[in-house]
């Protein structure tokens, strides 16, 4: 217990910010309901697969810069390829854009391992690339999205037996999330490549050592980060029917959140969960935001604000634990 | 036995060249610089002339000393992502200042935010440990949003360019742009602040070994508090300075610096992990960037095109580079 | 004897840049042996175990394991071919815990738990993570993972070197167990004890190059140090101090006086003082508080009760800078704690002379080179490679440490075991050094693991156990077998077993014993 | 101070730090004020893409607000958002640009005739034929990409006219006048020049360099517009291309309201030009020209008939109850 609490104990806090956020949103918006729960879901989707691209290699020990563009590049091409096709082939195009972010993500890896540049280099020179290729893709939003995906993320699911109270609270966008992350992340975590993963974060030279063929390791946490960044990709096509070539505000949110969610930047530490519930208290800060209608510039000082207090919070409370 | 040693005479004059250019890193940089004129003057023959290098430096100066920033903070292991906000601050603050007030007046009201801010990502740094990805991050956002409330309070009196600012920024006096009267001592500064002062050692300690430069007396919260500050500072002149040759108060002025800013340091040999690198490096990193620009705006292409390539000459040039040095 | 050797190196070569690490290395090893690997600091020993290992790529040289040709391009591979080493440094991933770490490398648990009883270690928790596991035992759970897959050959890199008496022992051990079960051992130690007392031969390597393979047989010690040092040092053994040199007049006041202090739950009630002119020894086993000790007075963490006087003045320090200006300096056992590995020498020299905020303005270039160099000459720094410190070898940089706090003129030099991995020549040169900074007036507090070494540099010796100043014995009592005991907690005058390195020569035990 | 309205009117825009932006969000204030229907604004104003005016749109629904006003990141990708709008009983309103939800009402800058209006003067003032520098905005950008075709219709209509280099400015006022500069210093001949909006900076730019003065069009930015009246020798044209949209947009939203349907769904504004070539274009460039504005703000501070509020209130930029 007390190991789960030491190592969970920042998700723990998180969570209980989460449902602090839930409770005031309830008092300043007493008609909050299944509705709203259901946009909430649906905006922290796209910004829950960047988040979840930058943990995969914040945990390997590097930095993603390019996830924002990955996402504009994977959604283009979704939008392009389906726009005007049958609703069948939509079933060819998303493994097909999934495999294209795999390997665009293995790019990344191949290059930091291969030209020896450090990665936060690599990934912002593969961001102006990523964002070219995107424009060459569709130079101006456009494109369209077969209509059972965008289905897909829209509205709830009904679970024979639960009453429709409780199904009314279970959007589908939220089990898209999260049958995507487990999915790929928990047989990960407890497979021997999850833990080369950690163990090249936390130790490059250790790892090698060990035994932990680092490269490949490298490589196949980049390929990853693609992977999630093109569901990402995807999910945007999927709720806005669209692709747009110009990245959305997706980097420096993911960057942000994974740290909230008490990933270390240098390696090593932390997990998926952690993340992705900073994901929601931030979409949730900015709903109860746009609720309380403050002056919107106001908005951008109080987020800023939130995230340094929160970060050196934690720092604080490390630093009281270590003493 | 010893027979296997390698002598120095029995060197290629491959390996004695490639062993040059690790020991001289700036030889290689430049070399890289001059093959892109070279590109340049091929494309475009007669584009070289005295009023294009006067346009390049010009534009490359506040992005070198942007890049400063970056430099000093990276060689702590760090990195300032505020500078951007803190110039577009100090520029419109001067601006919108000058209107009604004394210009040293403004320039003091001009310089405060950037002050300020440095003083918090340096304790937020320095004190909290908070990452300075983070931390600069956040401060940056704050920021913004202040400019913006701040904005809005000065729609109605109007913004003006101070003369002298836009003499520094834009004027050119024979052939070399004025900016140079700020930046080559700037540069020294930084420069001989790096090498030969007690400050600039420290920033290399601690940025190698933190725990080392504690043991040794040093106290980390002083020099990180110290340094944000003067990036800071730095950042806000770069502002003023760009606000000159800009001309046009707007709220995002400096913004897009702030990534080729990172990248020059990097082209320039610094490394982001820190205790590693140097200005001068960083300052051909800026003209790099700066030429680079230029190839691919006169380049008929398509923007997307533009770009791959763009990215692509960054991250060849960055391998390249460091290729070469490593080779040691 | 016509054995086939198990694993056959020869003409192994290593380039760093201009640097030549090993120029024409040999290593030969039978099964059921166990074999030193010697030499100097900075004499490749290290470096041959990596290359062997397959951490580093070699530039040229012949490896045959079991008589085949072998290509060992990563651990991994050595792995395979049954040739496990335990690194200088823990190889354990900081971020996992123990049973992870164990996954990674495929290592079974239960022979692992196993062996980790088997070397002393009763209360480990495998969900640990490896990072909040103190030093000692990571070497010991390094060496236990290897011991679990039962390799062929073990390559053991200064396994000891960090490791309390009580730990060391138990891993001698368990390795002279190895070698009686038909498996080999390179055992990589600078102390002659542990040779003596474990090895079947040894291999002697100079500068790179493999000097001799000798038969350990009892004397042979002169011959390898003559082969590891050459004509650097003739002499090995420093007699006991002369008495001159002894004579320290003792003075009024003590330069540090410590009472009743404690630090956390580790360091409980310890009195003693410093004088001006004095070295004084702090003998204790691992983790007795010693390392909180010195943390204290250097200013690293604040003692949580009792009071230090400098001088006769009572001072609380908040960081080492306070120490410092009291001119108490710091020099850590670790030496990655205390080196910017990637500046120079003449800029971690000088480091102390930036700390304060007064001292960030220009430096005067020139005094600074003549006060650095003077410090480099003091202690015979090898400067070949002084443009980044992480290319000196490791007593180089040990030396570095110390260097500093001569340039700086400290007056207390709080030495944490600074002959840590250190070859006897440079060893020899530390005593000389702390005695002589004793004769200039400095006081220096000298906490070391290896026994023999406080006869020769210490005036006065002070036993921790548990946290508790147990014993404060003068030199001349501060045998072996004394210290031992004491460090175990036992009253002076008691007799007790407490294994082969209390009395390394069998009869000692008989010896008078010290009575108070 | 007046809460005495009923309405609580929500907002979304996705740009922020841009001077035209910045007037059409304090427009959309002064409107709602001047209008006395408008207890409470609800505005949501940062940068972001569809995605992100998607949550924007349904917190505003989440609000409870009554009508919402939004300029669109992207005429198709916020359909979904506005659909649920209307069915939840709210009035949407797009201004700026077009969406594709049918149940939205538009009130429109006309962004293709706005090029081509532009461009079709300067084609005229190079006399049919010569270079052209074709200064766009964002790469990608859905108003960039509908100018592109009023611009290309103009040049096609003028086959004498060649573009002498095309480059995305980013609506950043730093890249554009790197890119004149640049450009300049090539050295290539060119005859006229077309700019999306960042304009008062190329003048200066050619000013600085002492670069021939060729025709140049640009938007009724206060800066540019004082420029055309100041800069000796200066030809140009400033094509209208209001951020007071946004207070037309909160009008059209209260009539809804109120019961007064438009006729149509779409109201499109179109652009004027201005130019100092003729005298009425001088005269009404004089009228228009503000000193006092910020530079980045577009002179054309009201809408007849679409704007009551005074320039007093738009420059205090305070919506009801501030
Ligand atoms: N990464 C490196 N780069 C450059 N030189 C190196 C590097 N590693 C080791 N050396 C050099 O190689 C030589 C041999 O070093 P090595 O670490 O093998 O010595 P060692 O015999 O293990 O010494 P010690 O007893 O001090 O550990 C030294 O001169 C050292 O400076
Ligand atoms: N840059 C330097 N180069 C060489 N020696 C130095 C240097 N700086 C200081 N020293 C020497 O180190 C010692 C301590 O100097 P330091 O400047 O740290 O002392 P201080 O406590 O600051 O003294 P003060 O009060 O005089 O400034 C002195 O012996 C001095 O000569
Ligand atoms: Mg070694
Ligand atoms: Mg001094």
């Amino acid at each position: 217990m007390s190991h789960f609490l030491r190592r969970q104990g920042w998700v723990v806090g998180l969570f209980a910010l989460l449902i602090v956020l839930f409770i005031a949103t309830t008092i300043i918006q007493p008609a909050y309901g299944s509705n709203d729960f259901g946009s909430l879901a649906r905006a922290v989707l796209p910004y829950a697969f960047a988040v979840a691209a930058q943990t995969v290699v914040v945990i390997a020990g590097g930095i993603d810069l390019s996830v924002a563009a990955m996402m504009a590049l994977t959604s283009v091409t979704a939008a392009s390829m389906m726009n005007g096709a049958s609703e069948e082939y939509a079933l060819f195009v998303m493994p097909f854009v999934l495999a294209m972010g795999f390997a665009l993500g293995a790019l990344n890896g191949l290059l930091i391992v291969v030209t020896r540049v450090p990665d936060i280099v690599v990934t912002l020179a593969m961001l102006f690339v990523l964002q070219g290729a995107a424009l060459l893709v569709l130079d101006a939003p456009g494109g369209g999205i077969a209509e059972w995906l965008k289905a897909l993320i829209s509205g709830t699911v009904p679970i024979p037996g639960l009453p429709d109270a409780v199904d009314a609270w279970l959007p589908k966008a939220l089990l898209v999330l999260i049958v995507c992350l487990c999915v790929i992340w928990i047989p990960l975590r407890r497979s021997r490549l999850g833990l080369s993963i950690y163990a090249i974060g936390s130790s490059e030279l250790a790892a090698f050592r060990s035994g932990v063929p680092v490269k490949r390791t490298r490589i196949i946490a980049y390929a990853l980060s693609g992977l999630f960044a093109a569901f990402g990709g995807l999910a945007l096509t999927m709720s806005t029917g669209i692709g747009a070539p110009i990245p959305g505000p997706y980097l420096l949110a993911s960057v942000a959140a994974v740290v909230l969610g008490g990933v270390a930047l240098g390696g090593g530490k932390g997990g998926l969960l952690g993340p992705i519930v900073a994901v929601f208290v931030l979409r949730l800060v900015r709903t109860d935001l746009t609720l309380l209608a403050i002056d919107p510039n106001v908005t951008a000082i109080i987020e800023g604000l939130i995230m340094v207090a929160v970060v050196m919070f934690g720092a604080f409370i490390t630093m009281r634990g270590r003493q | 036995m010893s027979t296997s040693a390698i002598s120095p005479q029995s060197v290629p004059f491959g390996r004695r060249l490639k062993r040059l250019m690790a020991d001289r890193p700036l030889i290689p940089l430049v070399i890289l610089l001059v093959i892109l004129v070279v590109i340049l003057q091929i494309l475009r023959p007669g584009i070289v002339n005295e009023r294009w290098i006067a346009n390049t430096i010009k534009f490359a100066i506040p992005l070198a000393i942007l890049a400063g920033c970056q430099t000093m903070t990276m060689l702590t292991g760090g990195i300032d992502l505020s500078v951007g906000t803190v110039a577009t601050i100090s520029a419109f603050i001067m601006a919108t200042q000058i209107v009604n007030q004394d210009p040293a007046v403004a320039f003091l009201l001009a310089m405060m935010p950037a002050v300020l801010i440095g003083l918090v990502n340096g304790i937020g740094v320095g004190v909290f440990r908070v990452h300075p990805l983070i931390m600069t991050l956040g401060t940056s956002l704050i920021g913004t949003g202040c400019l913006q409330v701040y904005q809005r309070t000065v729609i109605a009196s109007g913004a003006k360019i101070p003369d002298f600012l836009a003499w520094l920024g834009t004027g050119v006096t024979w052939g070399f742009p004025n900016a140079l009267l700020l930046f080559v001592p700037l540069a020294a500064l930084i420069v001989f602040t790096l090498a030969r002062t007690g400050f600039g050692r420290l920033l290399y300690a601690v940025g190698d070994n933190e725990r080392a430069t504690r043991l040794s007396g040093v106290q980390y919260w002083q020099v990180i508090t110290a340094l944000y500050i003067t990036s800071s500072v730095l950042a806000g002149i770069t502002g003023l300075l760009y606000i000159g040759l800009i001309k046009a108060p707007s709220l995002s002025l400096a913004e897009p610096l702030v990534l080729p800013s990172v990248a020059a340091a990097v082209i320039g040999g610094t490394s982001i992990f820190g205790g590693r690198g140097g200005y001068t490096g960083t300052i051909i990193g800026a003209l790099i960037l700066t030429v680079l620009t230029t190839l691919l705006t006169i380049l008929q292409m398509p923007e997307g095109a533009r770009r791959i390539l763009f990215g692509l000459i960054v991250l060849f040039v960055t391998a390249a580079y460091l290729r070469i040095v490593e080779e040691r | 004897m016509t054995t086939s050797p198990l694993l056959d190196a020869s003409g192994v070569a290593k380039n760093y840049g201009a640097v030549a690490a090993l120029r024409n290395a040999s290593l030969s090893v039978l099964p059921g042996e166990v074999h030193a690997l010697m030499g100097a600091n900075g004499a490749g020993k290290s470096t041959l175990v990596k290359i062997l290992t397959g951490a580093v790529p070699a530039n040229a040289g012949r490896i045959l394991i079991r008589g085949e040709a072998r290509d060992i391009r990563s651990p991994a591979a050595a792995r395979r071919a049954g040739l496990l080493p335990v690194y200088q440094e823990p190889s354990l991933i900081p971020d996992l815990d123990v049973l992870s770490n164990l996954r990674l490398t495929s290592t079974p648990v239960e022979p692992f738990r196993a062996w980790v009883r088997e070397l002393g270690i009763l209360d480990l928790d495998l969900r640990d993570t490896a990072r909040d596991i103190p030093l000692a035992v990571l070497r010991v759970l390094d060496l236990a993972r290897a011991l679990a897959v039962e390799p062929d050959v073990l390559l053991l890199d200064e396994m000891t070197a960090a490791l309390p008496a009580n730990l060391a022992e138990k891993v001698l051990e368990v390795v002279r167990r190895q070698g009686d079960s038909g498996r080999a051992v390179i055992f990589i130690s600078h102390r002659f004890v542990e040779i003596s007392a474990l090895c079947d031969r040894a291999t002697v390597l100079r500068d790179g190059e493999t000097v001799g393979v000798v038969d350990i047989v009892p004397g042979v010690e002169e011959k390898i140090v003559e082969l590891m040092l050459g004509t650097r040092i003739v002499k090995t053994h420093v007699a006991a101090r002369s008495a001159a040199e002894k004579a320290a007049p003792a003075p009024s006041s003590p330069r540090i006086a410590v009472h009743n202090l404690r630090v956390g739950t580790k360091l409980g009630d310890v009195s003693f003082d410093l004088a001006d002119g004095e070295v004084a020894g702090v003998v204790a086993l691992e983790g007795q508080g010693q390392d909180e000790l010195f943390a204290a007075l250097a200013g690293s963490i604040r003692p949580s009760g009792g009071t230090i006087e400098v001088d006769g003045q009572p001072v609380k320090f908040a960081h080492p800078i306070d120490a410092i200006r009291a001119g108490i300096a710091y020099v850590p056992g670790d030496r990655s704690e205390a080196l910017a590995m990637q500046r120079s020498v003449r800029e971690n020299i000088a480091l102390p002379f930036s700390a304060a905020f007064r001292n960030w303005g220009p430096i005067n270039m020139r005094r600074e080179r003549a006060t650095v160099i003077g410090a480099i000459e003091r202690l015979q720094i090898d400067t070949r490679a002084q443009g980044e410190v992480q290319r000196l070898s490791g007593g180089n940089q040990q030396k570095v440490t110390i260097a500093r706090w001569i340039a700086a003129d400290a007056r207390t030099i709080l030495c944490f075991d600074p002959t840590r991995g250190i070859d006897v020549g440079t060893k020899q040169e530390i005593y000389k050094l702390l005695r002589e900074l004793a004769g200039n007036g400095k006081s220096v507090l000298f906490y070391t693991s290896e026994l023999e070494e406080v006869q020769r540099v210490c005036d006065r010796v002070i036993v921790i156990f548990g946290g508790k100043l147990v014993d404060i014995f003068p030199v001349e009592e501060a045998d072996e077998p004394a210290l031992m005991r004491a460090a175990y907690g036992l009253p002076r005058g008691a007799k007790a077993d407490i294994g082969i390195l209390a009395d390394p020569t069998a009869h000692a035990s008989d010896a008078p014993e010290a009575r108070p | 101070s007046s809460a005495e309205g009923k309405y609580t009117i929500g907002i979304s825009n996705t740009v922020q730090g841009n001077g035209w932006r910045e007037e059409m969000v304090c427009a959309m204030k002064a409107q709602a004020l001047a209008s006395g229907e408008v207890a409470k604004l609800n505005i949501a104003h940062r940068n972001t893409d569809a995605a992100g005016q998607l949550e924007d749109i349904r917190n505003l629904i989440s609000a409870k607000v009554d009508a919402i006003v939004v300029n669109p990141a992207d005429p198709a990708g916020i359909k979904a958002g506005l659909e649920e709008a209307t069915k939840a009983g709210i009035v949407v309103v797009a201004v700026d640009q077009a969406v594709t939800e049918p149940s939205a009402y538009i009130i429109s800058n006309n962004q293709e005739q706005y090029a081509y209006l532009g461009a079709k003067w300067l084609f005229q003032q190079m006399g049919g034929k010569g270079e052209v520098f074709y200064m766009r905005g964002a790469a990608g950008a859905s108003a960039d990409s509908d100018r592109d075709k009023g611009f290309k219709k103009a040049l096609a209509e003028n086959p004498g006219v060649k573009v002498a280099q095309e480059v995305f400015t980013g609506w950043q006022q730093d890249q554009a006048k790197q890119q004149i500069l640049s450009f300049l210093s090539t050295g290539t001949p060119f005859n006229g020049i077309w700019t999306s909006g960042i304009d008062n900076v190329i003048v200066d730019a050619l000013v600085e360099s002492q670069a021939p003065l060729v025709p140049i069009v640009g938007a009724d930015n206060a800066g540019f517009v004082g420029q055309l009246s100041s800069v000796k020798g200066l030809v140009g044209a400033a094509v209208t291309n209001p951020g007071s949209i946004g207070g037309a947009g909160v009008t059209l939203a209260l009539q809804i309201l109120d019961g007064k349907k438009p006729a149509q769904q779409t109201v499109l504004v179109d652009p004027q030009l201005w130019d100092n070539a003729t005298d009425e274009g001088k005269a009404k460039l004089k009228a228009a020209a503000d000193p006092s504005l910020s530079p980045e703000w577009p002179v054309s501070i009201s809408i007849p008939e679409w704007t009551t509020y005074t320039k007093e209130q738009i420059v205090a930029c305070k919506g009801p109850g501030e």
